[in-house]
């Protein structure tokens, strides 16, 4: 640049009327904080993670123990028989419940969270090829995702299942297969608004490469939304998993799967209804959390930028 | 007040309710448009010049508070009117146009639909009537084969033509007030001179008020009888189109005219006047003149305290706290330098 | 619009060809046929002529075309368990699982189009609350949880209402009720966020400008447009609760295309499975080709467009 | 054709242009559904014109003119389908859009758009470098805040975000990011018609000093004819996607000769209250590009068009000081 250049500084001082203007990650903290929903149902989340993690430290026993002497003892509550051995109760093998709940919330967390971050990868990446690309490129992609939606899921994930087994890996891929497709069509059509921008058209005009406009330019624009239906998804994964288990199709037992211990409990409901409602409200809280979380993470990144 | 008077405003506020606060969207805007007249709101974007438009629509949203001494449609009080009785003025009495033709019209009707459903609404005749008068309207307003673009939907039609759909629209019930909101913003530049000329005629004709809102002072210049110059939510200055003009009395005028090139006026290539500066928040205790971070005139006095409008003939005043004088001699000299 | 329509009929015709090869497949994945076919303890030579007696020795496309040919003529092939004629056991069955999917779309749109629209008038209010609470709570409650405690409650505390069985109407109204509160959350949040949409449109700012009534701008005008979504979205769900049959139908015994779907698949009777995945699938590329027809109908920028 | 372009206008026959375009067309296939023929939609049909360094050349026309399509071919973002475009006299194809890219570059209309929401304005001002890999992280620092100070931001936006800005910031610092590759061409596609009219001013006077300073020549593609006659050494009048006037921007605007250029210039609405509204006589909007009128494209609006109009396309001749292409001129 020559040196004769004459400097500009015209707006170096601060007008008497400039009002800070928080910049998006301040905006992202502010919300966070006054955020109801997102805060509970954060706090519940990280309530059932610790407990996943630290199972093996805050059981009283080894979910898989036997005492068939101690078979269906009821919750500490019931005045009659309960005990604070086993404060919620034995099942029909006269295993500690709580002992296997907290066993439980680590298969659903670990299977929800990696097949909904699998899914949002692959999802990701052919919605934001779709959109970007346009033409063919996406003829195709919306062919994919139609051939996808067509499938009726369920019913091909417990064919799936059926035949490769139930193991926590192959459910992980089954139900990733099961979800990619949301990302891909919301990822799609937000890099199809996206791609219009001019900053595009700027990083284009630059000579970038495409890798890096959708990695640098509109990935960070839908991060957002990745973000939230995943968190959405996550929760999907959670029952269908647990739906899955208690058809006897999922997690094999002794594995103690809450959706397993739905469908174990399934037979004494009549008489001990905590057997169901136990791993039941475990998965509706575990997943109401993960939602209020979710929707929160959809308010709180809420597009800014524009007026 | 004359019995020509159509809309009569006095001290209309607008506080609209921000996670920051208040922000005071209009302060204290009295205004008077008679049969016929053109009254042109001038201002940037932020001036508070849609705001006040929806303000006497009664279309506000829910979070703005609306507060004034007078506000008056042909001697009726529309203040302490209720929503029901004030939708059976919209449409009838008061019609409005917007922005953006081709978002304004509904596209899953057909534009003879939403032409005589207004006609029908305010029960000036049944489905017969109703498509005579917009036969008759869309003609006026220069369309041809107006029976085969009534069965039309919006998305046939090109923006200059909804846009005349849209003045047609207004139209129907013969209208004391048309408020046009940045009416020809959307259009192309051939386009605007012949809507603007289309919505003048037929103002006149019908004899109509018409409060015209818009940023672009050609656009003002051209149409307006009356000018309200409009910055940070408060008339600044108001005249006829020729006082505000040829002798502009309040510092932002004066700024805004210089800022623009005028082709035979402006030496090309030469450095166009500008105003420093930028638009104040209108969020909480607003106080002294607003324009002060911005003028080349600013004094202590205009740091604090209210100021006033100076009125400095019928329908003339500026506010500002340079006296008349003052103001001549300095926004003269500069204009000319 | 005969051109849209054509162009959705072209990819409908491509996405079931898909399907199909997907559906045949599935009954390959499931290992040696000619092994299962010919039982547990077959000889080498037993399987070797199961495999020829089936044409299973032939190559997997020639297999295909076989299938895809005889399921044109309507010859989905046998049961490997009872061997019945498949279509005749899915004929049998499906006017269950699609009484079922029916009941519970209507209940969930009975529900959540009022409360959406309501919702979407009076943004965070107590009826905006209680709507989105609904929606929390029937997209949290696993429905196999669900299903069991309407069972406690209606079947065994109360005894209002049968728990099993497909004999009366009464029985599809637990299991129509589970399956509807899974569908509702969806339409709620699609009508009031279309509606917020609409309602903040430019369109709907000319009708009240134009001093039409309220009830007139909110019905004919707002809900009108926002419509449009909705019924892309009921065949979506439709199609969805058809698939999602399985469950609820095993719990509640329903003898429907659910529940055979789910016995078929523990007793590995593959041919059953895959049909039923390929008229399933069939099912929905109609449904969304008959959305895409009303919606042409709806909206005239298709229509003409 | 290019002969004629030659001998005209340019005093300074020896020096090449900074910027060329030479019969310059391009041609977009529309699929109507999936049966139908591809139609060809002409965006740009036959552009011949010449601009020296430093000085700027206004494109003027109504939305759907061609002007943005012409734009987008001089970044390289699009190949011309017949013609060629030079600059500096090397044809724009014979290189990589990288090296395009050190010689042409873009500001555009919309700031809010062009700004990526989600990065600091030192990330956008600094792209350019790092996709073409110039010096280290400090010393690019360096580069954004000296940018910065040219262009007239304050050093203390530097990681602030583009919703912190106003709108002629914004526009300031797609500006820095356009000129921190030391281009000498700059395209501007309505630089300011989405701004306020006193931000308006303060950046039509920051392109003037630019230009002046750094000897910078403009594509300047605008429909506000006051801002064209305060900036423009020459005007290209598009119609339609064909160039129908060119000529020095003095003479267009003190004798606007093609009848479509006479309708763009009356409509322009100088604020003087002693004049009333011009009476506009192009009738109709713009006809469908995709089934063009035959003969001259603009005749169903002229005001003057003749038989011959209609029948037989004009084509682009030389009149005195400009190019034209109208049956008016011979």
């Amino acid at each position: 640049m020559p040196d004769a250049i004459q400097r500009r500084d015209l707006e170096d001082q601060v007008d008497e009327f400039e009002i800070a203007v928080p910049s998006p990650p301040e905006l992202m903290k502010r919300r966070a904080k006054s955020h109801r929903g997102f805060i509970i149902g954060g706090s519940v989340v990280l309530f059932f993670l610790a407990v996943a993690v630290f199972a093996p430290v805050l059981a009283p026993y080894d979910p898989y123990d036997q005492d068939l002497t101690n078979r269906l003892v009821p919750p500490v509550w019931d005045a009659a028989k309960g005990t604070w051995d086993h404060p919620f109760g034995t099942d029909a093998l006269g295993r500690d419940y709580l002992s296997r709940l907290m066993f439980g919330a680590q298969i659903s967390l670990m299977i929800g969270f990696f097949a909904a971050a699998v899914s949002a990868v692959v999802g990701s990446c052919i919605g934001m090829i779709g959109g970007y690309f346009g033409g063919r490129v996406d003829n195709f992609i919306m062919y994919l995702i139609n051939v996808k939606l067509a499938l009726p899921g369920l019913l091909v994930a417990l064919s799936l299942v059926s035949v490769f087994g139930g193991s926590i890996l192959a459910l992980i891929l089954i139900l990733s297969f099961l979800f990619w497709d949301r990302y891909a069509v919301v990822t799609r059509s937000v890099t199809q608004q996206i791609r219009v921008n001019d900053y595009i058209t700027a990083a284009q005009a630059l000579g970038t490469s495409r890798t890096r406009i959708i990695i640098g330019e509109v990935l960070p624009n839908v991060m957002n939304q990745i973000i939230v239906i995943a968190s959405l998804e996550m929760a999907v994964a959670i029952i269908v998993e647990a739906a899955l288990s208690f058809l006897g199709l999922g997690v094999q037992p002794p594995t103690p799967s809450w959706g397993l211990l739905l469908s174990e409990g399934r037979s004494y409901m009549f008489f001990m209804p905590y057997l169901i409602n136990f791993p039941g409200l475990a998965i509706f809280f575990l997943v109401i959390s993960i939602n209020m979380m979710g929707d929160g993470i959809r308010d709180i990144t809420a597009p800014e930028g524009r007026n | 007040m004359s019995s020509n008077t159509v809309l009569e405003v006095e001290n209309l506020s607008v506080d609209i309710t921000v996670p920051a606060g208040t922000l005071h969207a209009v302060s204290n805007l009295s205004l008077q448009v008679d049969k016929g007249e053109t009254l042109c709101i001038v201002g940037e974007s932020g001036c508070g010049k849609s705001i006040t438009s929806l303000a006497i629509m009664n279309l506000l949203p829910r979070k703005a508070i609306l507060t004034a001494d007078k506000l008056t449609l042909e001697n009726r009080d529309l203040l302490t009117l209720s929503e029901t009785d004030f939708a059976t003025l919209r449409g009838d009495r008061i019609g409005m146009i917007f922005q953006d033709p081709m978002t304004s019209l509904n596209p899953v009707f057909r534009i003879g639909d939403q032409l005589e459903e207004v006609y029908i609404q305010h029960g000036k005749g049944g489905r017969k009537e109703a498509r005579e008068r917009a036969e008759f309207l869309l003609e006026r307003v220069g369309i041809v084969a107006p029976t085969e673009r009534l069965s039309q939907y919006p998305h046939q039609l090109s923006g200059g033509l909804r846009q005349r759909m849209m003045i047609a629209m207004t139209l129907m019930c013969d209208p004391a007030l048309i408020i046009a909101d940045e009416p020809t913003t959307a259009l192309d530049v051939t386009m605007q001179a012949q809507t603007l000329n289309l919505l003048r005629s037929l103002q006149k004709e019908f004899n109509a008020g018409l409060i015209l809102i818009t940023h672009d002072l050609g656009v003002v210049a051209r149409m307006a009888d009356r000018v309200m110059v409009m910055y940070a939510g408060r008339a600044v200055e108001t005249g006829t189109a020729e006082e505000v003009f040829d002798m502009p009395t309040h510092p932002y005028t004066q700024g805004l005219i210089d800022c623009i090139p005028v082709p035979g006026r402006t030496e090309p290539g030469s450095k166009l006047g500008s105003i420093p500066g930028i638009v104040p928040a209108l969020v909480g205790d607003l106080d002294g003149c607003m324009f002060r971070n911005r003028c080349d005139h600013v004094s202590d006095a205009c740091r604090s305290g209210d100021i006033t409008l100076t009125e400095i003939s019928a329908g003339r005043a500026y506010r500002c706290l340079l006296s008349p004088e003052e103001s001549k001699n300095k926004l003269s000299v500069e204009g000319a330098a | 619009m005969a051109k849209f329509l054509l162009h959705r009929l072209y990819i409908a015709i491509l996405v079931a060809i898909t399907v199909s090869v997907i559906a045949f497949s599935l009954l390959r994945l499931s290992g040696d046929l000619a092994a299962e076919l010919a039982g547990e303890d077959a000889s080498e030579e037993e399987i070797v002529l199961m495999a020829k007696q089936y044409g299973l020795d032939r190559p997997l496309y020639v297999q295909y075309f076989d299938w895809a040919g005889s399921a044109l003529t309507g010859d989905l092939g046998r049961s490997l368990f009872t061997n019945e004629p498949v279509v005749e056991m899915i004929f049998e069955r499906i006017g269950v699982t699609v009484k079922l999917a029916l009941y519970a779309i209507l209940i969930s749109l009975m529900v959540a189009i009022p409360l959406g629209v309501m919702a979407s008038v009076r943004p965070n209010t107590l009826t905006d609350r209680f709507s989105l609470g609904i929606a929390v709570f029937g997209q949290a409650i696993p429905n196999f949880y669900f299903a069991l405690l309407l069972i406690l409650l209606f079947g065994v505390k109360l005894r209002w209402l049968p728990i099993s069985g497909n004999d009366s109407f009464a029985h599809f109204i637990l299991p129509a009720f589970t399956l509807g509160l899974g569908a509702m959350p969806q339409f709620m949040r699609l009508t009031r966020s279309g509606m917020l949409d609409v309602l903040d449109s430019d369109f709907i700012r000319t009708a009240r400008a134009k001093g039409l009534n309220p009830r007139r701008v909110l019905f004919k005008h707002a809900l009108r447009n926002a419509i449009l979504p909705i019924v892309s979205l009921m065949a979506v769900v439709l199609g969805f609760l058809l698939g999602g049959t399985v469950i609820i139908e095993s719990i509640f015994a329903l003898n429907g295309v659910g529940f055979l779907a789910f016995e078929s698949i523990m007793r590995q009777d593959f041919p059953v499975v895959q049909s039923i995945v390929f008229i399933l699938s069939l099912s929905y590329i109609v449904l969304t080709l008959l959305s895409d027809l009303i919606n042409a109908q709806l909206d005239p920028r298709i229509r003409l467009g | 054709m290019n002969q004629l372009m030659g001998q005209f206008g340019h005093p300074d026959r020896d020096a090449i242009p900074a910027l060329e375009c030479r019969n310059v067309g391009r041609t977009f296939m529309i699929k109507k559904g999936l049966f139908a023929e591809k139609q060809p939609l002409k965006a740009v049909q036959d552009v011949s014109l010449q601009v020296n360094r430093g000085e700027v050349l206004a494109i003027v026309g109504e939305s759907g003119c061609g002007k943005t399509t012409l734009a987008k071919m001089l970044l390289g973002l699009l190949e011309p389908t017949t013609g060629e475009i030079l600059l500096d006299g090397e044809p724009i194809n014979s290189v990589s859009i990288k090296d395009i890219a050190k010689k042409v570059q873009p500001v555009f209309q919309d700031p809010y758009s062009s700004l990526n929401p989600r990065k600091t304005i030192e990330q956008i001002i600094s792209l350019p470098l790092k996709v073409h890999e110039i010096g280290s992280k400090e010393s690019r620092r360096a580069r954004v805040e000296e940018y910065m100070r040219l262009v007239g931001l304050p050093k203390r936006l530097i990681h602030s975000y583009p919703n912190q800005l106003s709108g002629g910031q914004r526009q300031r610092v797609a500006i820095a990011r356009a000129l921190i590759m030391e281009p000498k061409i700059v395209v501007c596609d309505e630089p300011t018609s989405a701004l306020d009219v006193s931000v308006q001013a303060h950046i039509l006077n920051l392109l003037q000093d630019l230009r002046e300073e750094l000897n910078l020549t403009y594509a300047f593609i605008s429909h506000n004819l006051a801002v064209v006659e305060h900036l423009a050494d020459w005007v290209a009048v598009m119609y339609l996607g064909r160039l129908i006037e060119f000529g020095k921007a003095a003479d267009i605007f003190n004798n606007p000769k093609h009848p479509y250029t006479r309708a763009l210039l009356d409509s322009v609405l100088t604020p003087d209250a002693s004049l009333g509204l011009p009476e506009i006589t192009l009738g109709r909007g713009l006809p469908n590009p995709l089934a063009p009128p035959s003969g001259c494209y603009f005749h169903p609006r002229c005001p003057e068009a003749s038989d011959q109009c209609s029948a037989e396309p004009p084509a682009l001749i030389e009149n005195e000081d400009r190019l034209i292409e109208c049956h008016l001129y011979k």
